[in-house]
């Protein structure tokens, strides 16, 4: 006998993970205009990847394929590892990550749903364990290269690792705004001369902070299209503030600012992209700001003292273990029992 | 050497003395584990797990005498249950253990000659009836243990399951309309 | 205006109510027979007290309440009782129940009934007359009223008379507000009176303005100045007890407690008007309004007898042929009914001839992805996702522990999945296999009392036995002693040989003196009975003979 | 004061014994199938191997001294299992059914290899009392905290669709992989 409800709200989960995929558009668009077209390469890559590893697992496990492949979770763990990834990483670099992140981080905890950690950050942090030296190789936007790589040279690259004639790989790359930072500052360099370095735009590296703002962009649309609550952005982007704030004020010359670490790196788009994944993060609201602020300390920490450039992969790692903690210890009261009943 | 040999002496005369003193600070009587044993067991009394009684198989199990997968009427669950209590592994059902539904016995009046040996067979006393005079068995407190059938000269008592009525109709885990292609 | 509270969650599901309000309330026809349950409440099933063959009056009661949470059911209609069997029912089971079959005779004949002295008859007689009458909960609960309007000793301030019916498609109570407001707010002082409340409150979702004016109206013209008529805001569930305690007066009652001991008493509106007929004019519960809409050709409101099948009933609203399916109450709590032949119970509020276009059949379900939007309208402020993952993998301690009896089923949380999982059911699932843990659970702690009790009370006959033959040992030895002492050359084999002389002569005494049977006064087949019996002894004796002659066991 | 918050956050984060060092696997792998157990084995080995560093330090400086360097693991041993078994004793008394819930594993602390290989560690990094107990401290939080956190994690995946080969301890091998792989972002973070 069939139980209510016998109505449904028109929605589903392959419509939400539709319109996140959407607010990522305005952060490729400026990614595409700054850095060129390499990074379109390796998302469709990351993507064709993503789903051919998640029907072959779903083909071992004798589920039918289709309704999982349509839910576009797959799709969306393949652009957020491509995004976090050097444009110019060699094709197998991007295979390997990516199923690895479907394949080991997903299905075999279950497939959809099931799965502690945050797929495409298993998958970053597997690249960037096993392929540390790739890792660093980001594409230099074109304002400062002042070379025009063309789309045919960049797949050239990618597919088998030719350079067209005169250039060498140090020329159109080099490591990230926050990279630079930290190797300048451990040489003794002071922020002040560091900043005056061509790499840097206002805010932090100079194409990084404009593709930065796009990720921004496309998050305040999933913010006000209620795909995602406040809780996580607002107090991982607090914390981080907070945090790089205390040490700046502490020692302007050795800490950067606040906004520059906003802007730099995988900070935005982690706050609006990669923590709101509604399967590995709290689903209290209490649950959720700890989780947030845990977080942005931890990259804090990773940013300033540890030994990996950006620290957003890793602490969404460390915070997603203790995600089934804090949802245990934050449970909200229930109705009728908040004591006084007014 | 000697002074390694002095060593090692008065470091366990040290321990053995602080052991022993806390031995008998913490001195604990009694197992409470059997009654939290015996509250999982489903109290048929039956018998089938080779103890005549769930008390004495509570008994068995706590001290270790016996495995926690010998009682068919507490199901699978049951066995879970004493394994999460016990802390061990979960042990599926040996051959021929497995549980059958619930039923509950009854009498054919036409042949009960009233020989009274299944009310002394009866370990929780739900047959009525005297020497000579008609049995029946009171379904509520029948535990569907089967010890009366053996006994009975006539062979008048049969076992009728519990069927599904409006009261004890349960919802069914709501299968997820058909996610599992076939296999 | 009183300030109104608001509580988490609830949803908009679109309405569907201008359907069936366009009409006023129809009289249903008599139909051609009643099928009548003799449970259609909450607590014991009603005794029938009629017999197959027997002709009934309208209001005769043919079913007796049985103990404290129960009550009475009557003939809907004149008309002879043709079967007291079991039958289909309106349940989510399809199992069938004990139901009274009558024919109607067309006559409509009432049973003599008077209406009682409301002012000055003990409110224990009208809680008894309310028992007798068959008056239960008409918001989808049919909790017995009479139960309900025992305050138990605590001081109740606001009585909230409930017209929210916040569900789709159902519009019963909005009709019923607009046609009959007064006789409703009569009940309602009634209910007053019995619950000493100090003040009523009348709560109807502002999506039915007329009921509202027709209430407001009547409040003032029959002057009931402890009354006021509130319009809350329309979202699902406001229409739930507690969620329409919360709105109008803030108290949040939680699961288990009861909302007497918070000072607050809620009655659907529909009950109202039932108490008002069956103590001002002595009419038991016979009939109800019933919403007949969805895959219909004119949906109304119809005024029709209890038992009435349903078949006859959606036939007057022109049922269109491709149903599929019947659902009794509405969109979101309603139950599929097993097949059209069901009667019309004291809890059908509203009937949807539902088809494959009106409620689509549900997409396959994908996994949870902890998205929270359920909980986020989950009016009693559960963690639905948890709820589902600790019942999809029978961990049912856990749910209990994540309050899953807080649950009310009002099925928001489903509504609203992106995945489609039917968490309902899930949760009826879980609830349903704990109430089976516990009746399990209290029949094995009955088994192990009975089980030490029978422990003990054969180790005290053995004791008895031992002590009595202690005792007859000691006076055999006192006795011996005496005989000793008077003959003291008989050596000891001398006294046990007289004791065995004297055995004997007793043992022969009383075989004279046993006389047979009593099978004196004895009918012929009495005789020709025990003759088969003792054939019967003859051949098992011989038998068993036989079987220990060859060695083949006794039995198979 | 410095030195020791960072002797603390050390052990605690960034080389945690179970997830850098790779010691304390069985119990680990063991009790955390429910989360009280966890908890309770967390205490019993924080309580064991506080005491334990502090007593194997005074062993080591007061009655060894450099010729006897070679009792150094014997008599770690020996006051580590006296240690365990004062605790046994005393959960026994104090919460019978921790006592049934953690059963094989609570005299296993004797031969959690954590519990040696702190005071041996200490010896070697030729910590002082003061350090010797923070580091003993530090590792066996970590040890706690990381237990706590896997036994949570695999508390919910009791309830997950895991393929048949990977349910119980494959996939809580598999869990303990990947949080070990998270637990290397801390790498570089203290020298």
């Amino acid at each position: 006998m069939l139980s209510s409800p016998f109505i449904a709200q028109p929605s589903s989960v392959s419509q939400i993970m539709l319109r996140v995929l959407l607010a990522l558009i305005p952060g490729i668009a400026l990614y595409v205009w700054y850095f060129g077209p390499a990074i379109l390469v390796s998302i469709t890559l990351a993507s064709i990847t993503a789903l051919a590893t998640e029907a072959a697992m779903l083909k071992l496990r004798n589920r039918p394929i289709k309704p999982f492949i349509s839910d576009n979770t797959a799709l969306l763990t393949a652009w957020l590892l491509a995004l976090s990834i050097p444009p110019l990483a060699p094709w197998w670099m991007v295979v390997v990550g990516t199923a690895f992140a479907i394949a080991v981080s997903k299905h075999l905890y279950g497939g959809l749903g099931s799965n502690p950690f945050n797929p495409a950050m298993i998958g970053y942090a597997v690249l960037i364990i096993s392929f540390p030296v790739h890792m660093t190789h980001w594409l230099t936007p074109h304002a400062l290269s002042g070379v025009e790589l063309t789309f045919i040279d960049q797949l050239n690259y990618i597919f088998n690792g030719v350079l067209p004639n005169n250039l060498t790989l140090d020329a159109i790359t080099m490591a990230t705004a926050l990279d630079t930072m930290k190797t300048q500052l451990h040489l003794g360099l002071s922020v002040n001369d560091i900043r005056d370095m061509p790499i840097y735009g206002r805010l932090a590296g100079k194409g990084s902070e404009m593709v930065a703002i796009g990720f921004a962009i496309g998050g305040l649309y999933l913010l006000f299209t209620r795909i995602i609550t406040w809780h996580l952005p607002v107090a991982y982007l607090a914390a981080l503030f907070a945090t790089s704030g205390i040490f700046h004020l502490v020692d302007p010359q050795h800490y950067v600012t606040p906004l520059f670490h906003w802007f730099s790196g995988a900070a935005m788009i982690g706050a609006f992209f990669i923590l709101t994944d509604p399967v590995t993060s709290p689903t209290t609201a209490k649950g959720k700001i700890i989780f947030a602020v845990g977080a942005g300390i931890l990259t804090y920490l990773i940013r300033a003292f540890g030994g990996f450039p950006d620290g957003m992969a890793f602490a969404t790692l460390l915070m997603n273990i203790c995600v089934p903690l804090i949802d245990t210890y934050t449970q909200p009261k229930v109705f009728g029992k908040k004591g006084g009943g007014k | 050497m000697i002074s390694a040999l002095w060593v090692m002496i008065g470091i366990s005369l040290l321990l053995g003395a602080v052991l022993g003193y806390s031995s008998i600070k913490f001195k604990v009587e009694g197992n409470p584990l059997v009654e939290k044993i015996d509250a999982v067991l489903p109290q048929t009394q039956c018998g089938q797990c080779g103890y005549p009684g769930c008390k004495p198989y509570a008994e068995a199990i706590a001290k270790g005498e016996t495995s926690i997968n010998k009682c068919p009427p507490g199901g699978e669950e049951g066995i879970q249950k004493l394994a999460d209590l016990l802390g061990v592994e979960f042990q599926p059902f040996g051959e021929g253990a497995a549980p059958k539904g619930k039923a509950v016995a009854f009498i054919d009046e036409q042949t009960c000659i009233g020989c009274t040996l299944c009310i002394q067979a009866c370990p929780v006393d739900a047959i009525v009836g005297a020497a000579k005079q008609m049995h029946t068995i009171i379904a509520s407190e029948c535990t569907g243990c089967e010890l009366c059938l053996p006994p009975c000269p006539v062979d008048c008592i049969t076992m009728q399951a519990i069927g599904e009525n409006i009261t004890n109709w349960k919802w069914r885990h709501p299968v997820i309309i058909p996610i599992k292609a076939a296999a | 205006m009183r300030k109104l509270f608001s509580f988490h969650g609830g949803v908009h599901p679109p309405t569907h109510k201008d359907e069936s309000t366009r009409s006023p309330i129809a009289q249903a026809p008599l139909p051609s027979k009643l099928v009548i349950p003799l449970s259609q409440h909450v607590g014991n099933r009603a005794v029938p007290i009629v017999q197959v063959g027997e002709r009934v009056l309208k209001g005769q009661q043919i079913g007796r309440p049985e103990g404290k949470l129960s009550s009475a059911v009557h003939a809907s209609t004149s008309g002879t009782v043709t079967a007291i069997d079991m039958q289909l029912v309106a349940h989510h089971s399809g199992l069938p129940d004990l139901c009274v079959t009558i024919i109607p005779d067309g006559k409509d004949e009432w049973i003599t009934h008077a209406g009682m002295d409301l002012k000055n008859t003990p409110h224990s007689e009208l809680r008894k007359q309310l028992r007798n009458a068959g008056v239960v909960g008409l918001g989808g609960a049919v909790f017995p009223s009479d139960q309900k309007t025992d305050a138990h000793h605590h001081q109740i301030k606001t009585l909230v008379i409930n017209g929210a019916e916040c569900e789709p498609y159902i519009t019963c109570d909005d009709l019923l507000m607009r046609e009959r407001a007064a006789d409703i707010l009569h009940g309602a002082e009634i209910l007053r009176e019995l619950l000493h409340a100090e003040e009523v409150l009348i709560g109807i979702e502002d999506n039915k303005p007329e009921a509202v004016a027709a209430m407001q109206f009547a409040v003032e013209q029959d002057k009931h100045d402890k009354m006021e008529v509130l319009s809350i805001p329309t979202m699902y569930p406001s229409g739930g007890a507690k969620q329409l305690i919360r709105i109008l007066t803030g108290i949040e009652v939680a699961a288990g407690v009861r909302s007497t001991e918070m000072g607050v008493q809620c009655f659907n509106v529909a009950t109202a008007y039932c108490v008002w007929r069956a103590l001002a004019h002595g009419e038991p519960l016979l009939s109800r309004i019933v919403t007949v809409t969805g895959n219909v050709t004119d949906a109304q409101n119809f005024d029709v007898l209890i038992g009435t099948p349903l078949d006859e009933l959606v036939a007057l609203a022109g049922s269109k042929p491709d149903t599929d399916r019947h659902i009794m109450g509405g969109p979101m709590m309603g139950v599929d009914l097993p097949a059209g032949t069901v009667g019309i119970t004291k809890a059908t509020n509203c009937i949807i001839e539902s088809s494959p276009k009106l409620f689509p059949p549900q997409a396959p379900a994908l996994p949870c992805i902890r998205c929270t939007r359920c909980a986020d309208v989950c009016p009693a402020e559960l963690q639905p996702q948890d709820l589902y993952w600790f019942a999809k993998s029978n961990n049912f301690g856990k749910t209990q522990e994540f309050h899953l009896f807080d649950c009310i089923e009002c099925g928001a949380c489903a509504y609203v999945c992106p995945s489609n999982i039917p968490l309902v059911q899930y949760y009826r699932y879980a609830k349903s296999e704990i109430h089976e843990r516990e009746r399990d659970k209290k029949a094995a702690d009955l088994a192990r009392e009975r089980h030490e009790y029978r422990q003990l009370r054969i180790e005290r006959d053995k004791q008895e036995k031992a002590e009595k033959l202690a005792q007859k040992e000691r006076e055999a030895a006192a006795k011996a002693a005496q005989a000793a002492a008077a003959a003291p050359v008989a050596t000891q084999n001398d006294a046990q040989q007289k004791l065995i002389e004297e055995a004997i002569a007793r043992a022969q005494t009383q075989a004279a003196v046993a006389h047979p049977q009593n099978t004196e006064a004895l009918t012929p087949e009495q005789s020709a009975e025990i003759a088969a019996i003792e054939a019967r002894r003859a051949k098992i004796r011989e038998m068993a003979t036989d079987a220990g002659a060859d060695d083949e066991p006794h039995k198979q | 004061m410095s030195e020791y918050l960072l002797i603390l956050v050390g052990t605690v984060f960034v080389n945690n014994i179970v997830m850098v060092k790779i010691l304390g696997l069985c119990p680990f792998m063991g009790v955390s199938k429910k989360l009280e157990a966890a908890i309770g084995m967390g205490a019993a080995t924080t309580f064991v191997l506080t005491l334990g560093s502090g007593a194997s330090y005074l062993i080591q400086h007061y009655l060894l001294g450099p010729e006897l360097a070679y009792l150094t693991t014997l008599s770690f041993i020996v006051v580590i299992a006296g240690i365990v078994q004062f605790t046994e004793m005393a959960i026994k008394k104090t919460s019978p059914d921790m006592y049934q819930t953690l059963g094989i594993y609570l005299p296993l602390i004797t031969t959690n290899c954590a519990v040696l290989g702190i005071p041996l560690l200490n010896v070697q990094a030729k910590h002082d009392f003061m350090q010797s107990l923070l580091f003993g401290f530090g590792g066996a939080v970590g040890f706690t905290l990381v237990m706590v956190l896997f036994a949570g994690i695999r508390e919910r995946l009791e309830g997950a669709d895991i393929p048949s080969i990977f349910k119980g301890t494959a996939i809580a091998m598999v869990t303990a992989g990947l949080m070990s792989l998270s637990f290397m972002g801390f790498s570089g973070l203290v020298k």
